[in-house]
This record gives C-alpha cells, sequence and structure tokens, in this order.
C-alpha cells in the first residue's frame, strides 16, 4: 500500500472513532470531542494531499490552517453551549437536550 | 513508508480509541491531548512544519483548557472530582455502532482501492514566508472572514455561558425531568 | 525650508493628532489637550509657511503628488495631494488664524469643564479644513468638506445643554446637508463623466484642458453643456457651506456656539470651504464661458445669487440688535461678494477678499467675544454702550477692523480688495446688476457698522455688564493686536500697481495698472463709504441712547422697514410656511389616505369576514360536527404514534442519517461498479 | 544539530564548542555521527541548564536573603556552595507520598512531562553564532507551541492528587496561563512582524550592528521594542508561576496548591521545571528582544557570542528574583483585570506601532524625529490612559465577613 494510502486509510480510522464517540456517548463534551477528532481526520486528509498529491499548490496547507482557526472557535462554541446547557438541565447528557422532542 | 509514521499512526489510533473509550472525562480529555500531539507529529513528518505547531498550539495549548475547564464547570457536585457519565444504554450503543460500522465499510474499502495520482520523491517545501504571503495574498479574504468568525464566536460563547440571573431564565426552563431538578437554587 | 507634494499630507496630518488626542484624553483633562492643539497648530503652521515657500518658487507650477487609495478589480481609485500658491495662502491663512483663535479660547473658555473637548473639536475642524484645502482630489475633498460640517456642527452645538444650540447645529447641519446633496451629485456625476478622481493628473485629470473641452462640448437635451450642470450642481453645495441664498439661514443661527467658534467658522474654516472651492474648480465654472449656443453660462448663475446674497446680507444686517448677529449678516453678505467675483470671473479677487476678509472678521469676531467675556455675556446692542473708555486696545481693535470692513479708503485692506472686486464687476459684459448691488452693499456695510460701534462704544452703559465691563485679559488681547495689525496692512499686498498676491495666486501675469486707471471709482466708493457713516451717524450718532427699552432711532423714522428687517424679511417664516408647510400637508395627505381609504377597505373586509364566519360557525356547529371530530381524532391519534420517532436526540437523528448515508453510498458504488 | 562546517575565520574562543563537538563525533563511526550529535545536544543542554538550576536556586536563596537582610544558606561548602547538592540528596532520599485515592498514572506523570516539556523549547535557542540545537523555519512557534503543554502538566499535577485545594489551584492555572498566554503571543507577533520572520537564528541576526556607531539594532531599544518586551517579561512573571504571579501555588491560600500532595524526588521535580520554564522564557527574552547573542559595543565581540548571550540570560533571571522579593502577591481579580484590560490592549496597540515602525522604515533625517516621536507617543500615550483606567473605579476592598 502506498504512504498515500496509508495517511487516508489512518485518517478514515479516526474518523470512524470520532464518529462512533458522537453516535454513542451520552456526555455532550465527549461528543464535542468527537467531533474535534472527525475535523482532525479531515485536516489529516488535506495534508496527505498536499504532501503526496499530484503537487503545485499549497492551498491544502492554508486550508487546514483555516480549518484549526474555525475548529478553535467551534470548541468554544460548543462548550459554552455544554455550560448553558448545564446550567439549565444540571447534567451534560446530550438525551437532556430534548425540548423538540415530538 | 518510514517506522516514524507507524509509530505516530498506532499512537494516534491507540489514545483516541482510548479517549472516546474511557468513562472519566478529564482521561477522555487528557488522551485527546495524545492524539492531537501525534497529529501535530503526523504533520510535522509530512514537512508542514507551521501547521504541526499550530495544531500544537490551537489544540494543545487551547482547545484542551477549554475542553478541562468545561469538564471541571459541569461537575455534578462540587465535591466529586470524577466525572463518571452514566452509562448509555445498550440499544443506543448497538445502533451508534452499526451505523459507524456501515460508514466504515463504505469508507474504508473506498479508500484502500482508490486509484489516486501520487507524486513520486521528496514532499513539496513550504516555507513560512511562502504560507505568510499565501495568507496575506489571495487568502487575504478568507483571513477576514475568519477573523470575524472567531469574533463572533468568541462573543457568542461569551453570551452563552455567562451566568444568568433569576429573571433571565427562559419561560419553558421550568426543569425538565425531575431527576435534573436538582439543585436548581444555586446558579454555577 | 520648503515642502514637498509628497508631504503635505502632514500639514492636516499635525491637527488631526492633536484632535485625536483631545478627543481620547480623558474628559476632565484640561492642560494636555490644550497644549496638544496649541502644538499641533503652531507645526501646522509651521509645515503651511513651508509649503508656501516651496509653492512660491515657481507660482505656475502646480506640484501634485498621488497615491492609489484602493484597487478594485481593473479599476484603481488614486487620491493626491496638490500644492500651488492657492493652497499654500489658504493653509497659512487657516493655520494662523486657526492658532489666534486658539489663542483666544484657552483665556474665554478658561471657566469651561470641557475645554479639553473643545480643542479636541477644534483641532478637528482646522485639520479638515486643511485636509480640504491641499487635496489634490474632488473626492478627498468631498471627505474633508462632511468632515468640516461635521466639526462644525460639534462646536456650534458645543453648549448642547441650551436648546438654542442644540437646534441651530442641527439647522446648520441639515441646510449644508441639503447643498452637499447638490455637490454629491455633481461630484458623481464628474467622475463618470471624467472617470477620474483627481484635479490634475498630466492631462487626464477633471481640471485639465484636454478632459474640460470635453465637458464643455457635451451637451445635454436643452442644449446645456455637462460642465455647466456640473458647475452648477457643485456650486448648490458651495453655497450650502458659505451660505449664499436662499441657504444662508444656517449661518446667523451659528451664533449660538461659543464666540472663537464663530470667528472660526466666519474667517477662515467653514464659510472659506465654499469659496474656495469655487476657485479650485473654477476652470470646470468657467469652461463655457467661450459657448455661444449654450443658453446659460455657470458663472452667471453664481454671480447672480452672490449679488443678491451680498445686498440681502447688508439689508439684514441693518436692524439686528445681537452683536454677533450683525457680524454673522456682514459676512454673509461679505460671502456674497466673493461669490460676485467668482461669477463675474475673477476668483483671484475672490480669494484676496476671502484672505482680508478673514483676518478682519476674525478680529471682529473675536472683539466681540471679548466684549461679551468682559460684560459676561451681554450681547445684546441695546444694553452694552459706553465700553470705548473702559476696554481701550479691545475697542481700537475693534474700530480698526470697522475700517477694514467698511473699506476706509487707502490705508485698510478691506478697501483694496474690495475694490478688485467692484473693478472686476464693473467690467463684466452680462449685467451691470451686480456692480449695482456690490454699490449699495458698500453703503449698508458703512452703514451698519457705523450702527454697531456707536451703539456698543460710545454712549452711556445701558446694562449690568456694560457699566461694571474690565478690559480682558492678555491672552485674548493679544490675538486682537496681531489680527489688527493684518487687517490694515494685508491689503497691501496686492495693490493695483503692484499686484504681488494676484500675481503669485494666478501663476502668472496679472495686468498692472495705476491707481489713476481706477481712480474713479475709488472715489465713487469712497463717498459711498462716507455718505453710510454719515447716514450712521444721523440715526444713531446726533443722538445718545440711554436706555436700553427706547425705540430703535431707524424704527422712529421708517418703522415699517425696520419691522421688515428685524425680522429678517420673514425669510425663516417663508421657509416654515413653504417647504415645511409642504411637507406637512404631505404627511397630513398620506395620514388621511391611511385611515381612511385603506383603513375603510381593510375594516370593510374585516367585517365581511367576521359575518361570513358567523355563518360558517352556525353550519359547522350544528351539521358537520360530528363527521369531522371523528376524523381528528383519527389524525390526532396517528400523528403521536409518528411524534413518537421525533425523540429530541440529537444523536438519534445522526445515528439514522449515518445509516443513510452509507446505505446511499452503497447504492451509489452498486450503480457505479456495474 | 547541524553539521555545519567550522568557519576558520573567527577566534578561537568562539568556535571552541563546535570544534569540542567535532573531536567528540570524530571518537564514532560516521553513521553514528546524527544520532550521537542530537544526543551530544540534549546532554549538553540538560547538563548546563540543570547546573544553572541547582545554582539558580542557590542565588535565589542567597539573593532573597540579602535582600531580607538575612545571609542565606552558608553552611555546606564555602559560602553556601554546596547547598544545591545537599538538597538534592534530601530530595532524593526522601519517602515518595502518593495519596490513596489519586490518579496514579497522572500523578507520577505530570512532574516529568512538565520538566520535559519545560526544555524542549531550549531546542531552538541561539546560544552564540553557532550554539543552536535544531534552525527551525519556524522555531518561535515551535517554542510557543512546546510551552503550551505545560499547562497541562500542571492541571494534570492538581486534578490527579484529589485534594480540593489542588484542584482549586489547577483551575487557577488554567485560568491564569489561559490569560497570559494572549499577551504573551501578542508581544512577540511585533518582533515577527518587524523582523519578517520565525526563525530565531534570523531574528537575532536582524539585530545585528548599530545606529549611529553605538546604538545596537536590539529590538528593546525601541519604543515598540521596549513595550513589547516589558509585556513579554510580565507575561512570562504569570506563564512560569513566578511571584507575583504565583497564586496557583500560594502557600497562604491554597497550601502550595497543586504541589500539596508531591514530596520528595517529584516536587523537586516541579521546582526543577519552574526554572527550567523561567530560563526558556529568559532565554527567548534575550532572543527575541535583547539581541540574543550580540555584543552590545562592536569592540566587546572580543568576547565570545556565547558569553553575551550568558550574561543576559544571568541578568534577566536575577530581574526574575529581584521581583519576587519585591512585589507582594496578586489576587485572581487583579490577575485577570491586568492580562484584559491592560495588557492584551497595550499589546494590540502595540502591535499596531511596530506596523507603524516597519512601515516606516526607510524614513530618515527629520523624519526619522518624527517616527520616533510617533512611536513612543503610541506607546506612552496608551499607557498612560489604561494604567489610569486600570485603577479607576477601585475604592478599598470591602470583607464581607471581617470586621473593616
Amino acid at each position: 500500500m502506498s504512504p498515500l494510502h496509508l495517511c487516508l486509510l489512518l485518517s478514515t480510522v479516526l474518523f470512524c472513532i470520532g464518529l462512533a464517540a458522537v453516535l454513542v456517548r451520552t456526555s455532550a463534551i465527549l461528543v464535542l470531542l468527537g467531533v474535534e477528532l472527525m475535523l482532525n481526520a479531515a485536516n489529516l486528509n488535506f495534508i496527505a494531499f498536499w504532501r503526496y498529491g499530484p503537487g503545485g499548490d499549497d492551498t491544502g496547507v492554508i486550508f487546514v490552517l483555516f480549518s484549526i482557526a474555525v475548529a478553535a472557535a467551534e470548541a468554544a462554541v460548543g462548550l459554552a453551549l455544554v455550560i448553558a446547557l448545564h446550567r439549565h438541565r444540571r447534567t451534560i447528557a446530550l438525551k437532556a437536550a430534548n425540548q423538540l422532542r415530538g | 513508508m518510514s517506522l516514524a509514521f507507524l509509530a505516530l499512526a498506532l499512537v494516534c489510533v491507540v489514545t483516541a480509541s482510548a479517549a472516546m473509550i474511557s468513562r472519566n472525562l478529564i482521561h477522555s480529555a487528557l488522551l485527546l491531548v495524545l492524539t492531537w500531539i501525534g497529529l501535530a507529529g503526523l504533520y510535522l513528518w509530512a514537512g508542514a512544519d507551521f501547521v504541526g505547531f499550530s495544531q500544537a498550539i490551537v489544540y494543545v495549548g487551547g482547545v484542551s483548557m477549554v475542553v478541562l475547564f468545561a469538564v471541571l464547570l459541569t461537575r455534578r457536585q462540587r465535591d466529586e472530582p470524577l466525572v463518571l457519565i452514566p452509562e448509555a444504554g445498550v440499544g443506543r450503543v448497538v445502533a451508534g455502532l452499526a451505523a459507524t460500522f456501515w460508514v466504515a465499510a463504505l469508507l474504508v474499502p473506498a479508500m484502500v482501492v482508490a486509484p489516486l495520482v501520487q507524486r513520486a520523491g521528496p514532499g513539496p517545501t513550504l516555507t513560512v514566508k511562502r504560507i505568510g504571503e499565501l495568507l496575506a495574498g489571495p487568502h487575504l479574504v478568507a483571513v477576514l472572514v475568519v477573523g470575524v468568525i472567531l469574533t463572533v464566536s468568541l462573543i457568542g460563547a461569551l453570551y452563552l455561558a455567562a451566568p444568568v440571573t433569576a429573571e433571565d431564565q427562559p419561560e419553558w426552563d421550568n426543569g425538565g425531568t425531575g431527576r435534573d431538578r436538582g439543585n436548581q437554587e444555586e446558579p454555577s | 525650508m520648503t515642502l514637498s507634494a509628497s508631504l503635505l499630507w502632514l500639514i492636516p496630518a499635525t491637527p488631526l493628532a492633536a484632535s485625536v488626542f483631545g478627543l481620547f484624553a480623558p474628559r476632565t483633562a484640561r492642560t494636555l489637550p490644550i497644549a496638544g492643539a496649541l502644538l499641533g497648530l503652531v507645526a501646522a503652521l509651521g509645515l503651511s509657511v513651508a509649503a508656501l515657500a516651496g509653492a512660491l518658487v515657481d507660482p505656475a507650477v502646480r506640484a501634485t503628488s498621488d497615491f492609489a487609495w484602493f484597487t478594485f478589480g481593473a479599476q484603481t481609485l488614486r487620491l493626491g495631494w496638490l500644492l500651488d500658491p492657492l493652497a499654500g495662502f489658504m493653509c497659512v491663512l487657516v493655520t494662523l488664524i486657526g492658532l489666534l483663535v486658539a489663542l483666544f479660547s484657552t483665556a474665554y473658555l478658561r471657566h469651561d469643564p470641557r475645554i479639553g473637548r473643545f480643542f479636541g473639536f477644534l483641532s478637528l475642524f482646522v485639520a479638515a479644513m486643511l485636509g480640504l484645502l491641499v487635496t489634490n482630489s474632488l473626492l478627498l475633498l468631498f471627505i474633508c468638506w462632511e468632515l468640516v460640517g461635521l466639526a462644525s456642527y460639534l462646536l456650534i452645538g458645543f453648549w448642547y445643554e441650551r436648546p438654542a444650540a442644540a437646534a441651530a447645529a442641527k439647522k446648520a447641519f441639515i441646510t449644508t446637508r441639503i447643498g452637499d446633496l447638490g455637490f454629491l451629485i455633481g461630484l458623481v456625476w464628474l467622475h463618470q463623466a471624467t472617470g477620474s478622481a483627481l484635479f490634475h493628473d498630466g492631462g487626464a485629470g477633471a481640471l485639465d484642458a484636454p478632459t474640460l473641452a470635453r465637458l464643455s462640448s457635451t451637451l445635454l437635451p436643452g442644449g446645456w453643456a455637462v460642465s455647466t450642470a456640473i458647475g452648477l450642481l457643485l456650486f448648490v453645495g458651495a453655497a450650502g457651506k458659505s451660505g449664499q441664498f436662499p441657504l444662508h439661514v444656517w449661518l446667523p443661527d451659528a451664533m449660538e456656539g461659543p464666540t472663537p467658534v464663530s470667528a472660526l467658522i466666519h474667517a477662515a474654516t467653514m464659510v472659506a470651504a465654499g469659496v474656495f472651492l469655487m476657485a479650485r474648480v473654477f476652470p470646470l465654472m468657467a469652461a463655457d464661458q467661450g459657448l455661444a449656443t449654450v443658453p446659460f453660462h455657470a458663472l452667471t448663475g453664481v454671480a447672480v445669487i452672490g449679488a443678491v446674497t451680498a445686498l440681502l446680507g447688508a439689508v439684514l444686517a441693518v436692524a439686528q440688535n445681537d452683536i454677533k448677529r450683525v457680524l454673522a449678516y456682514s459676512t454673509v453678505s461679505q460671502l456674497g461678494y466673493m461669490m460676485l467675483a467668482i461669477g463675474v470671473g475673477s476668483w483671484v479677487a475672490a480669494v484676496f477678499h476671502l484672505i482680508t476678509h478673514a483676518f478682519f472678521k476674525a478680529l471682529l469676531f473675536l472683539g466681540a467675544g471679548s466684549v461679551i467675556d468682559a460684560t459676561h455675556h451681554e450681547q445684546d446692542l441695546r444694553r452694552l454702550g459706553g465700553l470705548a473708555g473702559r476696554m481701550r486696545v479691545t475697542f481700537a481693535t475693534f474700530a480698526l477692523g470697522t475700517g477694514a470692513l467698511m473699506g476706509l479708503p487707502f490705508v485698510f485692506s478691506g478697501f483694496w480688495s474690495k475694490e478688485a472686486i467692484l473693478h472686476a464687476a464693473e467690467g463684466w459684459t452680462v449685467s451691470h446688476l451686480p456692480f449695482a448691488a456690490g454699490l449699495v452693499g458698500v453703503v449698508l456695510t458703512a452703514f451698519y457698522m457705523t450702527r454697531l460701534v456707536l451703539e456698543v462704544f460710545f454712549g452711556k452703559a445701558r446694562g449690568e455688564g456694560a457699566a461694571h465691563a474690565e478690559e480682558s485679559p492678555g491672552l485674548m488681547r493679544g490675538p486682537l493686536v496681531v489680527l489688527a495689525v493684518a487687517a490694515v496692512g494685508l491689503g497691501w499686498l496686492g495693490l493695483p500697481n503692484w499686484p504681488w498676491l494676484q500675481t503669485r495666486l494666478q501663476g502668472g501675469d496679472w495686468p498692472v495698472h495705476g491707481l489713476g486707471e481706477g481712480f474713479g471709482l475709488m472715489v465713487v466708493s469712497t463717498a459711498l463709504v462716507l455718505l453710510g457713516i454719515g447716514a450712521g451717524w444721523w440715526w444713531y450718532g446726533r443722538v445718545k441712547r440711554t436706555d436700553a427699552r427706547a425705540l430703535d432711532p431707524l424704527a422712529r423714522s421708517w418703522p415699517a422697514v425696520h419691522a421688515a428687517l428685524a425680522g429678517r424679511l420673514w425669510l425663516d417664516e417663508l421657509y416654515a410656511a413653504t417647504v415645511g408647510r409642504a411637507f406637512a400637508m404631505l404627511a397630513r395627505v398620506a395620514a388621511f389616505f391611511d385611515r381612511w381609504v385603506w383603513g375603510g377597505a381593510v375594516e370593510a373586509a374585516g367585517r365581511t369576514a367576521e359575518t361570513v364566519g358567523q355563518v360558517n360557525r352556525a353550519v359547522d356547529e350544528d351539521g358537520l360536527n360530528a363527521g369531522f371530530d371523528n376524523t381528528s381524532e383519527h389524525l390526532r391519534g396517528s400523528g403521536r404514534r409518528y411524534a413518537k420517532a421525533q425523540t429530541g436526540d440529537a444523536q438519534s437523528y445522526l445515528r439514522v442519517v449515518a445509516i443513510g448515508l452509507a446505505v446511499v453510498g452503497v447504492l451509489l458504488l452498486w450503480g457505479g461498479v456495474r | 544539530m547541524t553539521t555545519t562546517s567550522v568557519p576558520s575565520s573567527e577566534s578561537w574562543l568562539e568556535v571552541a564548542p563546535l570544534q569540542a563537538r567535532d573531536a567528540l563525533l570524530g571518537l564514532l563511526p560516521e553513521s553514528l555521527h546524527w544520532i550521537a550529535s542530537s544526543v551530544l545536544a540534549i546532554a549538553v543542554l540538560v547538563g548546563a541548564f540543570g547546573l544553572m538550576f541547582a545554582y539558580l536556586t542557590l542565588a535565589e536563596r542567597k539573593l532573597l536573603g540579602r535582600i531580607q537582610n538575612r545571609p542565606g544558606p552558608n553552611r555546606t561548602g564555602w559560602a553556601g556552595l554546596l547547598q544545591p547538592f545537599a538538597d538534592a540528596v534530601k530530595a532524593l532520599t526522601k519517602e515518595d507520598i502518593v495519596p490513596r485515592d489519586a490518579d496514579k498514572v497522572l500523578h507520577a506523570l505530570a512532574p516529568v512531562s512538565l520538566v520535559a516539556l519545560s526544555l524542549i523549547g531550549l531546542a531552538v535557542i541561539p546560544f552564540g553564532r553557532h550554539l543552536v540545537a535544531i534552525e527551525l523555519d519556524a522555531a518561535v512557534l515551535y517554542f510557543f507551541a512546546a510551552g503550551a503543554a505545560t499547562e497541562l502538566s500542571i492541571f494534570m499535577a492538581g486534578w490527579a492528587s484529589r485534594n480540593k485545594y489542588s484542584l482549586l489551584a489547577a483551575m487557577r492555572a488554567l485560568a491564569q496561563l489561559i490569560s497570559y498566554e494572549v499577551p504573551l503571543l501578542l508581544s512577540v507577533v511585533p518582533v515577527v512582524l518587524v523582523a519578517g520572520t520565525l526563525s530565531t537564528t534570523a531574528i537575532v541576526a536582524a539585530q545585528g550592528g548599530w545606529a549611529a556607531g553605538f546604538w545596537p539594532h536590539w529590538h528593546v531599544l525601541t519604543p515598540w521594542g521596549f513595550s513589547a518586551f516589558c509585556l513579554f517579561m510580565i507575561a512570562a512573571l504569570a506563564e512560569s508561576n513566578r511571584s507575583p504571579f504565583d497564586l496557583p501555588e500560594a502557600e497562604s491560600e491554597l497550601i502550595a496548591g497543586h504541589l500539596t500532595e508531591y514530596s520528595g524526588f517529584k516536587y523537586a521535580l516541579f521546582f526543577m521545571a519552574e526554572y527550567f520554564g523561567m530560563a526558556a522564557l529568559s532565554a527567548m527574552a534575550v532572543t527575541l528582544f535583547l539581541g540574543g547573542w550580540q555584543a552590545p559595543l562592536g569592540w566587546l565581540e572580543v568576547l565570545p557570542s556565547y558569553v553575551w548571550f550568558a550574561a543576559k540570560l544571568l541578568a534577566l533571571l536575577a530581574g526574575f528574583i529581584w521581583i519576587r522579593a519585591t512585589f507582594p502577591r496578586l489576587r485572581i481579580d487583579q490577575l485577570t483585570r491586568l492580562a484584559w484590560k491592560f495588557l492584551v490592549p497595550m499589546a494590540l496597540l502595540n502591535l499596531a506601532n511596530a506596523a507603524f515602525w516597519s512601515l516606516t522604515a526607510g524614513w530618515s533625517g527629520p523624519l526619522q524625529a518624527v517616527r520616533w516621536a510617533v512611536s513612543l507617543a503610541a506607546v506612552v500615550v496608551p499607557f498612560l490612559l489604561l494604567s489610569r483606567s486600570l485603577f479607576s473605579g477601585l475604592g478599598p476592598r470591602v470583607y464581607r465577613y471581617a470586621p473593616s
């Protein structure tokens, strides 16, 4: 298997681990961390394609920089949401945030 | 394929899995920090130094702090340092893992067999100066937009996390289920 | 040492820095903002002198320095700085008067708690005006122009606790905004027509000869040249800023600001901007002169408006009782003279008069300020009097300023500059009306200034303030003396037989003629001045007024005329009755439609619907109810069952999404692999 | 370690470390050189800084003693010179106590990781003209990325101890370190802006030479540089948890905070990490602002470059100790207010100031005076205004539970 494929495989595995956490875990914080992990996996793809791709373009690296910046913002807002959830519901279990249930 | 890559990949996968399985939130966060460091190492290995260091600063220095803060602020009781999450129901676990498995079953073979154009030889070099020129040149608009997004999200996070007074409580917040009604009189 | 065009921005930058310093200093700071403003003005004065020296090396050269403001696609918007003798002289004028006014203000506002803020505004005012002077771009000029407007608003309304001051600030702002609308349209049109935001750009600028030829040769429907239309639109802006009829109404009300502000507005900054603009774009205004086919020349409009304003201002000044209002209407009148000069084609005479007028009008206003300060804010002529003996320096300088304003012959600066204007008007071939208006204005000017001086400084003190007045402090007397020297001496820079200033301003030859050629005109105007003084003495000097409540002598002679003048010809009321009334009418009509026509329709529709509803309800309850009830029960039951899927749990949704995604992916693969 | 050939044109002292390295490497086969040179660099760094740590503790105790009018340690060895080694023996032989409920792994990991993370930043510091362990294009970023992780170690220590004071200290440490990370980084950005590079060697090289023959081009000798240097040092004090910002380990409020449950060798490790962190930040400050290894005057270059670096570094460290002896500790609200209401706006304005400075680099003659005046004003005026607003509205504090 070529290095690029290995990188992609690694990022897929990380993505799936994050996805599993998002789908399974009850804690809102862990769900957020899962999302972060999925973002990181995507970033790894960008870097891998930048490194092994046909070349001539540095946009991949720039994109990852932006992605990191936005992910930081996402983490801040997400955790603020968790704190707000905790204030209103006294728990951080995502199940508690079901005000929109039918 | 270098040994370094395999070692870093191993670190990433192991710590990430452990983080997602761990029942202790603090351990999860700290293990995930290791994953992030591993990813930063992978970026370094790929030759993207600047991205690697940025990843380390932002995630290890910033995001992890926020996560730890959130964990400490949302402890259920003041004198309960261990954060144990109530276990998910069996159905939930099974459904979630099944969904993940479906996605993985789709993605992994695709990743392995995809015919990709690849460059042979050493990877591209990218100096910090070049990154700066790219950011201040063709991507300037994106930089400005990200700046605005960061500002707005900072303000939004502040607004969300700022303590509310009793009058500010929304009308619908009359305490969901009985269990959640705990110590309502003590806003954190 | 001279200053090159590329460094011209330093001139407005220094007071601007001082203003930033003054505005962001703590609210209670006094010494630092004052020191900053004075320092900034001194620096700007030095730079201006250096710039003027640079411009006078070769007056015919226009030094420009352009820079790209921003690039928008393929288009680059360029702005720039322009240095010629006009800009140089104006910069020195503005900074010098600004400095003197600032010095005066340190004493005049010594008890004001917001004095730091005042100096911040003052610096901003001067900075905006300086920026307007040295720019090489109509757009940049407009930006500074609006900044001038903003600063004047802030300064006129400086004592915003007084409702009159707040209202006057608003009035000044809105009235000038009306003019600025014309300016803005003209600016956009000019940019669209020439494709350049610059004045002079090596032949491609808006004021360069090739462009002007193109502008004046392009005709609009009706035979008007484009340059005429643009010129008139720009003149609307200038008229608003320079208080020309019919937009002059804000200027007298602007007296509500602190007196040094009035001095600055009337002398160097605000109103000078309009005249300066006309002088700057004079090539554009005059572009249609050579065309016989054009039905109307832009300059003709300027001359007519200028003549009307000159006459109107002088007439209105006659019957005012507020010392500052007399001076304000006098400014209106003098600005009319300047516009008149531009209209008859002699912008150089206009700028000459602008310069001399700036000094003696600043002198008069600061003198008035000195009087007001000494008499504890007594501004009413009827309660002043007898100050000549108590305030010798103020009286002496004020008298010199009065002489200059009247145009007393041969010594005073006003005489020479006014003579230049009258001379130009006399030679105007289109009409002799402006010339006649100018001559009448001379009589009236002499008359109302005589009245002012006699009422304020002679006779008996008729009020508490005047009775106990004492000479003002040295910081106020100093600027007065400096200004008085300038008010007397500056005229000698532009004698008909030695036109030093005119030559420099024109940047080329200026016809030199002996004193003999215009001698007849000088004799006539001198006679007219003496006539005005005599008339003033006849009414106000022969019998001294002794009681503040006594009727004005003029009113005793001609009550109807005095009433009309004292009421300012009811122009404000006229505006209220026409423009204001029209808007009120419009609003009332709209309200009527809203309430009765639309409202009625809506009401009728509502009533109809209500009736239909009543009928329906009857049918419903009695006839259809049972069947519907059953159906809805069923619906509700099934809805409840489906709603169970809506758990409100984000993760369960996500799980479904993930599975769905995978299924879709498999299906796609299946289809693709085949 | 870059294995550049030894330049011959320089003085013997200047190249002596390189020659020593090459002599040592010559003993080994060629294939092992790369790893050997790395190991050598690490060994030298750890050895030198370890020794410095030992004597820094002694110097601190001596200096504090002098300032507090007492002699300080003076019994072990001549004038107390052996005291550090006595302390080391004591720490090593002490019993290592771990609380029963503690998170054992994290409890042990915290001091080790802290020391390691405090040290790795030193790799990119150019200690002399040819003495830098790794030449990186993004060295400054690397330094702060390495430093960013130390906060986690302190948190780990506090949290793993299962002691409420330790946990409070961990929270405080997080709040403080996050708050001061911002001004710390912001005060570095102007240097990067003006030097146009993130490489430490290039930044030092950019500070070489003298204006008018006597005024070094060190960044600290410009208005914005001086401001940035002061901000950096204040933030560095807070980042290394030194007095007057030593809230996380305040012994009178938190019974030493995250150090409460540590003893013996682990405690010594924490102590060591604090000094390493302090030294690393000081070394960075020397590199960024004080001209690195550059000599202050041309004829002083007879001394080798690393001597100058060491002199500057020791001067800064002495400053740290002096500050500790002088200032009382801040309250947590004062601490955060200082960071957000003073340091951050100051640093942002300073950034604009540096931008102005680099834009006007071409100005000369009288304009140079204008440049200095504007830049100076852009430092002094915000300083006056911000410091005034920092103290405005603060009356005497009312204590809720104590009679006034």
